[in-house]
């Protein structure tokens, strides 16, 4: 018992109406990693994710957290433990400005959130931890702009902002490029890395690049179990990674591409 | 002395658009312009003028009315009067303020008994009037078991206390009774475990459009065969909204039948013409009251409250709707009352021709007596 | 401040209204606008849409009545009784309705409104339909006589301010702040560690306790307690104001509350009665096709067109 | 890289002897609004018979609001859209439908009201060459084993395959399709490129939103790319090459 | 007579088929409002107005057209349905994308205003209408006098909503309505006529309302309240449900058209209420009503 796990699953099963969809899974979180969960369409990922994060409740096993069962606890409650998620599509607050979204983050660590009789004026205080976090994520310029307008990649970058306003111990990231442009992509990616420091990560994400960045370990499900484990060159080197997700004849060579310079990079992805 | 702010004011208080409409709303606002005019318009030489506003058959906004008419407009009197919630709220304040009601339409006794006050008019009918006037004959003609369906709220429930307390002054048995809500569309419920009873009558001690929708049902689950169905109260609007075949010939008694002499034809031709529909009782009831009002203001030669009462008292009513009355000091005003048969469909004339005028009973036969405690004209 | 100006121009309208205006019908209009105004609190701030506010309404009003007439309180304490009824009414349902969202949130509370109006009907206190009545007006820190429609009309606006100004600040709290949060994104709020049913609850505890405040002072400006206070056309009716003045603005409610007693009161006089329920509902029509931002939305839409 | 290259020249081939026109859509001077904003502002394109076209562009730049302006679904658009000669501009959405149109939604609008199969069988057919229901259980196994489960409780990946078999099934010739690999698997991904190559065979036009350049590129015949609610750049296949540089600037690639 | 704990059993046979009847018609309107709801997202508080129009249409038709009851069946509720499918396109249609609210407050006034148009034009006492001859008398069952009419409540009613339940559960035009609720802009990229489904689905669901409307004509009193009375309750019952659940919609209202009956029987103060406490408990329990499905 030489490693550090923040988060374990013990025999996760998730059944819907006669489906499983997640079977008997056994997760093992590293402290301080970014650990990535990828697989075929359907495999899963997303159940595992709720049921971390209690939006759905497990038909069978139980969750650890730092050691403690946290399986019957509520998401709010989850959420104040540490572990924060963040979600699909740009989950902020459109009509408050940039900054009151991270700080109503920051409020909700505060405990006067039930003070009805209070000015808003107290939450000043907050200001420049706000500004510090938005700093972070290269939001500064923005502070007062409604969240409403921001592009789309800019959403997203708050999102990590307000997300680390909790300074969760345990962010859980589910498809964070999902639907971005390639630069986008890449600025959520350095953002990612560069926010892991201090804190694990566990994140659901098709963009191999993005994967084969980032993480430092790799579970791949298929049809609600795991299939394999390990860092990026083990798992892509799995012949039945390869022919269940990847889809290329395993042998056939494969690997993420580093940045493309070349028109010979503009192949579909699977290609080497 | 004389007449304040140089008018007599008179407001109606009604039900301009609820269920009690077409019992005392719109109708009882022309009858009491038609008195005024008939008056002449004016008196002691000023102007008479009514206004009118609408209940909406709610307590808080007759009485807001009310208030608003004494305190702002100079009102002296308030006419019309229809639901007894309201009228309970609104005879409060008229009180308060030494003004005077008077009421052509609610059906409650409380007006004249435990909430009596010396500045209350009540005129045309009320729950004891028609309770003894229809129930009493029935028990002693043999008609010794009794169920009723009751409108689950105060006038209903006095109704049925009355004529609970008139059956059993006659020897007669209540088997049960059943409380429905104002404003059902269902009675079969009822009208089942009225069958079940074994009642020889089944008496309704509802009104308006409860009477004629538990008629109604009677009639199709077949009670009103194998038991006498009785409406305890029963207006005009009401009757003709009742499928002649099953009302007819069901017994009622009322204040006022428009078609029972030339002098009731007379007045209800006229009004008629301008309403567009023969009187129900309530109607001619504010009619003879406001004159009756109007003709005491004249002898007082002043709209005050207490001489105008006092004459009023004083003075006995008498026109085509007040027979043989007087008004009690209570401020019951004691007339005849009319036992009435509804017509079968073959009997008709036409639309407007429903009632059969069977007796005529006298005043103090079935009005309650007056309380000591309400005779003002000795405290 | 521009609102600061706003406010103190109004405030100073309102000392100076009974000048002109009937007090009593002013003080119809207070109440109704607190009423309105703790209704918005919920449906324009937190986005709840309460169907059943008149239980709240009605509770404050019949429980400061039978208080007043019973146990012969002085009006501030009855008020006061009243309201905390109210609140904890609002405690209860509060508790029960902030567990369904949207449409559903609606239909729990009329239902649970609809229990109120059956309790309020069947119980012997109440005096059934003919309500609550002669509720003493009584005499103010037991010296001030209420029974003066003027001194009245000063008691109901100083109450009036009050539950203004609670709500404003409550908007503008901390507790405002996740409020509004909460309304812009649930499911956030809640990955942010916000317990977001405890913060409605609260919502709604206030703006119940607010709703009770109004009734009760209804109840000693008509003397009068009624079922119409606790029945659903009157949630119906709160609803109504809200939208006409302007849901989500702070002054909508007033404005709201001011226009439709003002009609109302128009209407029920005279022969336009007959005709109540088709102007009433041309009204509703007309609203909702053309002005549905309210009286005090379509201002605001204005000023910011123009300016 | 050749394997999946289309086996005909830039220009297409004609397949099929229906009288259709050979250019599908033509749009010419478009603009579109969503309430008061101005999205596009002016754009012209065309797409023959058999094209693949993709629209290639920043996030925001208006490549989805072009496909929605075809189907009539923004606010307010004016200029002109002929799609198979017939001009659209003043068509409500359903008569455009039946010009052979199949539209693919970037955010999939799965019907969680029905279940898989029927949203298979949702859409009318507008032609009667559409793929079987079987065909498309065969390329989309997924939807197979599901096809009794309600629509929207299909994973993100399932419901994208099914927002795209659903139009399959329609006939449509021309499709309209936003960004349809989002989401999906690698595998998945690589076996739509075959599929939608094959649809090229069969004579279908398509123009095609995309977000994966690399997924895109080497099918399609020509690309437009969009800025700003522009048209800036137009890049046949042949081009690419060539053109590099100026795709890095305006994508970022 | 058959007891058991002191139940008279007979009498509550009676009372059970009492509700039956009268769950027929929260059926009817239930259904009505559920398909307006469920498919078009519009709540329509007029639906209680459209309830009443049916029945002052049979009145006219017979009193001044000379039409009976068997015609006034059919023609009645597609009259009803024609004035619906006016009132959608010409009010309702404007406001279709805003917050449901709206339409709610929408309907109301349209339902505010018909009924003080019929107070106005016919008084407020009400109507009467005759059964018609072929359905006057009755059948003595064991423990009650059933009248023939009220039994051709039972029959039309289960016919009228089993077959409209099958249209929209099981049939394509059923889909493409459930779909069009969803997503009309997508349903219209695929070539189907929403404007048009939407606007005859209105009238259909008002025309069920009309059809009740005659229904009910001769056992209620044909009168300008009637509707209003009934329709928080009806809508209760769909709520109950399950908003959007057609089958729900129906079953519920025969269910609690039998809760009532029973409560009429035990407790009749409590009848207008109980409803509302069946609905408290269910959503508590199951929070999207009892056929719902759950988000
Ligand atoms: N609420 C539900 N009811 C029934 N089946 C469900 C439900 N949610 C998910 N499923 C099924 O469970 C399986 C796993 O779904 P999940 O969303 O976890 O997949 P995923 O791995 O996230 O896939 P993707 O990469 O496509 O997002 C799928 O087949 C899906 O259809
Ligand atoms: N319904 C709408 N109302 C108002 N503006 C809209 C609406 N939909 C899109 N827009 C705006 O139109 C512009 C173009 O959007 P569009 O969706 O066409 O972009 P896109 O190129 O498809 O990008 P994406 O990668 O985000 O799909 C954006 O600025 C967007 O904010
Ligand atoms: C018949 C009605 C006019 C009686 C009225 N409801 C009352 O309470 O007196
Ligand atoms: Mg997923
Ligand atoms: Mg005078």
């Amino acid at each position: 018992m030489s490693q550090d796990f923040i988060l374990e699953t013990r025999n996760l099963v998730k059944a819907f109406k006669g489906f499983t969809a997640v079977d008997d899974v056994n997760l093992k979180i590293e402290r301080g990693a970014i650990h990535a969960l990828i697989g075929p369409n359907g495999a899963g990922k997303t159940t595992v994710f709720n049921l971390l994060t209690k939006y759905l409740t497990p038909t069978d096993g139980s969750l650890l957290y730092n050691g403690r069962d946290i399986t019957a606890m509520k998401p709010a409650a989850i959420a104040r433990a540490g572990i924060v998620r963040s979600f699909q599509i740009s989950a902020v607050f459109p009509h408050l400005s940039v900054l009151e979204n991270v700080r109503v983050a920051l409020q909700s660590r505060e405990g006067n959130s039930f003070h009805f009789w209070k000015p808003v004026k107290v939450l000043d205080r907050l200001n420049d931890r706000a500004m510090e976090l938005l700093a972070d994520v290269g939001l500064a310029d923005f502070a007062s702009a409604r969240t409403l307008d921001l592009p789309y990649g800019r959403k997203r970058a708050l999102e990590i902002a307000t997300t680390l306003a909790l300074e969760p111990e345990l962010m859980l990231l589910d498809e964070p490029t999902q639907g971005m442009g390639h630069e986008d992509v890449e600025v959520v990616a350095d953002l990612i890395k560069r926010v892991s420091a201090g804190r694990t990560i566990l994140m659901v994400e098709h963009n191999l690049q993005v994967v084969s960045r980032l993480a430092d370990r790799i579970t791949v499900l298929q049809r609600g179990a795991v299939l394999t484990e390990g860092d990026y060159a083990t798992v892509s080197a799995d012949p039945r990674v390869r022919e269940a997700y990847l889809g290329v004849a395993a042998d056939e060579p494969a690997a993420p591409q580093s940045r493309p310079a070349s028109v010979e990079a503009l192949a579909p992805e699977a290609r080497a | 002395e004389g007449i304040s702010d140089d008018k007599v004011k008179i407001g109606v208080l009604a039900d301009m658009g609820g269920v009690y409409a077409d019992i005392c709303g719109p109708g009882c606002v022309t009858a009491v312009e038609m008195a005024v005019e008939d008056f002449g318009g004016s008196v002691l030489g000023k102007p008479i003028e009514v206004i009118s506003a609408d209940d909406q058959l709610k307590p808080d906004v007759g009485s807001a009315k009310v208030r608003q008419w004494i305190e702002s407009e100079q009102v002296d009197t308030v006419a019309g009067l229809v639901s007894s919630a309201v009228v309970g709220a609104a005879t409060k304040v008229l009180t308060d303020n030494k003004k005077i009601a008077l009421i052509s339409t609610a059906a409650s006794n409380a007006f004249t008994t435990s909430s009596c006050s010396p500045y209350n008019v009540h005129w045309t009918y009320n729950v004891t009037a028609v309770a003894n006037g229809t129930v009493k004959p029935m028990v002693q003609a043999g008609k010794k078991k009794w169920f009723f369906i009751t409108a689950d709220y105060a006038f209903g429930h006095a109704l049925e206390k009355v004529a609970t307390d008139v059956v059993e002054q006659n020897q007669g048995e209540v088997v049960g009774a059943v409380r429905a809500p104002l404003g059902t569309t269902d009675f079969s419920s009822y009208v089942l475990q009225a069958q079940a009873s074994g009642a020889d009558v089944v008496a309704l001690a509802n009104a308006g459009a409860d009477t004629v929708n538990s008629l109604k049902t009677a009639a199709e689950f077949g009670l009103t065969q194998t038991a006498d169905v009785a409406g305890l109260l029963v207006f005009t609007p009401n009757a003709q909204a009742m499928d002649p075949s099953t009302a007819g010939g069901m017994t009622l008694t009322t204040g006022f039948y428009w078609d029972y002499d030339d002098a009731t034809r007379a007045w209800s031709a006229r009004f008629k013409e301008r309403h567009g529909a023969i009187p129900a009782m309530g109607h001619a009831g504010a009619y003879s009251m406001t004159m009756h009002y109007l003709k005491a203001v004249e002898a007082a030669g002043t709209d005050d409250s207490d001489a105008v009462m006092a004459k009023m008292k004083e003075m006995k009513p008498d026109d085509f709707f007040a027979r043989n009355a007087t008004l009690r000091a209570d401020g019951r005003m004691v007339h005849d009352m009319y036992t009435v048969k509804i017509k079968n469909p073959d009997e008709r004339r036409d639309g407007d021709d429903i009632f059969k005028v069977v007796d005529v009973l006298a005043g103090d036969q079935v009005y309650e007596p007056m309380l000591p405690e309400c005779n003002f004209a000795k405290s | 401040m521009n609102d600061k100006k706003l406010y103190l121009a109004l405030f100073i309208l309102a000392l100076a209204a009974p000048a002109v205006l009937y007090p009593v019908f002013l003080m119809k209009v207070l109440c109704f606008a607190l009423f309105a105004c703790a209704f918005n609190l919920l449906l324009g701030f937190a986005g709840l849409l309460s169907f059943g506010h008149a239980a709240f309404l009605g509770t404050g009003g019949y429980v400061t009545g039978y208080l007043m007439i019973n146990a012969g309180l002085t009006p501030e304490l009855g008020i006061l009784a009243g309201t905390l009824a109210a609140g904890l009414l609002g405690a209860v349902y509060g508790k029960l309705a902030v567990r369904r969202e949207g449409i559903y949130f609606a239909m729990v509370t009329l239902a649970l409104a609809q229990l109120a109006f059956f309790f309020y009907l069947q119980a012997p206190f109440t005096g059934g339909e003919d309500g609550l009545q002669g509720v003493p007006r009584g005499e103010l820190f037991g010296f001030i006589d209420l029974s003066n429609n003027l001194a009245m009309y000063y008691f109901v606006l100083a109450i009036f301010v009050f539950g203004f100004w609670l709500i404003r600040r409550t908007v503008h709290s901390p507790f405002g702040q996740v409020l509004k949060a909460i309304r812009e994104n649930e499911p956030r709020a809640i990955s942010l560690g916000y317990n977001v049913n405890d913060y409605k609850w609260l919502a709604f505890v206030i703006s119940s306790a607010l709703a009770g405040l109004a009734g009760s002072t209804k109840t000693l400006v008509f003397q009068l307690a009624s079922l119409n206070d606790v029945h659903w056309h009157l949630s119906g009716e709160v609803v109504l104001m809200t939208l006409v003045g302007g849901m989500g603005t702070l002054l909508g409610p007033l404005v709201g509350a001011g226009a439709i007693v003002t009609i109302q009161n128009y209407l029920s006089g005279g022969e336009l009665g007959n005709y109540i329920h088709i102007i009433l509902g041309a009204i509703f029509v007309v609203c909702v096709l053309a002005f549905r931002s309210g009286i005090v939305g379509q201002f605001q839409k204005m000023l910011k067109q123009n300016f | 890289m050749t394997s999946l290259k289309p086996h005909f020249d830039q220009q297409g081939v004609a397949t099929g002897g229906r009288k259709s026109h050979r250019e599908k859509i033509r749009i010419s001077d478009l603009h579109a609004f969503y309430g008061e904003s101005h999205i596009l502002h002016g754009i012209d394109l065309r797409v023959q018979q058999g094209e693949l076209v993709t629209l290639l562009g920043r996030n925001g730049s208006g490549r989805s609001t072009t496909l929605r302006a075809i189907m009539n679904m923004v606010g307010r658009r004016s200029g002109s859209i002929v799609v198979n000669g017939t001009e659209t501009i003043g068509l409500p959405p359903h008569r455009i439908a039946h010009l052979g149109l199949g539209y693919c939604p970037e955010e999939r609008g799965i019907f969680s009201s029905l279940n898989v199969e029927e949203n298979l069988l949702l859409p009318p057919q507008v032609r009667s060459d559409g793929m079987s229901v079987e065909e498309l259980y065969e390329m989309f196994p997924n939807l197979h084993e599901r096809r009794y489960s309600q629509g929207t409780r299909l994973s993100g990946g399932e419901q994208q395959m099914l927002a795209l078999a659903r139009i399959l099934r329609t006939g449509a010739n021309i499709l309209l399709l936003d960004e349809i690999t989002e989401g999906l698997a690698p595998v998945i991904v690589q076996k739509l490129g075959e599929v939608l190559v094959r649809l090229k065979q069969r004579g279908l036009t398509i123009l095609l939103v995309e977000q994966n350049f690399r997924f895109a590129a080497p099918i399609a015949d020509r690309h437009y790319v969009m800025e700003h609610g522009h048209i800036v750049e137009e890049v046949a296949a042949n081009e690419l090459e060539a053109k590099t540089e100026l795709l890095n600037t305006y994508l970022g690639v | 007579m058959a007891t058991f704990l002191g139940i008279n059993l007979f009498g509550l046979f009676g009372q059970l088929l009492v509700g039956l009847i009268n769950g027929s018609f929260y059926a009817l309107l239930s259904l009505g409002l559920a398909i307006i709801f469920g498919l078009l997202k519009i709540i329509n508080f007029a639906q209680g107005a459209m309830y009443m129009l049916g029945a002052f249409g049979a009145w006219l038709a017979l009193n001044h057209l000379g039409i009976n009851y068997w015609a006034a069946l059919v023609l009645v509720p597609l009259a009803v349905g024609a004035i619906g499918i006016l009132l959608e396109r010409v009010l309702v249609r404007p406001i279709a994308h805003e917050d449901h609210l709206y339409s709610l407050l929408l309907t109301f006034g349209i339902a505010l205003m018909l009924q003080g148009l019929f107070t106005h034009l016919f008084g407020s006492s009400g109507m009467p209408y005759a059964i018609p001859d072929e359905l006057k008398g009755g059948t003595r069952l064991p423990f009650m006098y059933l009248p023939d009419y009220r039994a051709w409540i039972i029959v039309a009613s289960a016919v009228v909503c089993g077959g409209t339940w099958w249209m929209i559960e099981k049939t394509r035009l059923g889909a493409y309505l459930r779909a069009g609720t969803e997503n009309p802009q997508l349903m219209q990229a695929f070539g189907i006529n929403v404007p048009l489904m939407v606007t005859l689905t209105f009238g259909f669901g008002v025309a069920l309302a009309g059809f009740a409307g005659v229904m009910a004509a001769p056992v209620y009193s044909v009168s300008p309240e009637m509707g209003s009375n009934l329709l928080i309750v009806v809508f209760a019952i769909v709520v109950i449900g399950g908003m959007g659940s057609i089958g729900g919609a129906i079953l519920t209202g025969l269910g609690m058209g039998i809760v009532e009956g029973l409560t009429k029987y035990f407790y009749p103060e409590a009848s207008t209420t109980v409803i509302f406490l069946v609905m408290v408990i269910v959503l508590l329990l199951k929070p999207a009503g009892l056929f719902g499905k759950e988000a």
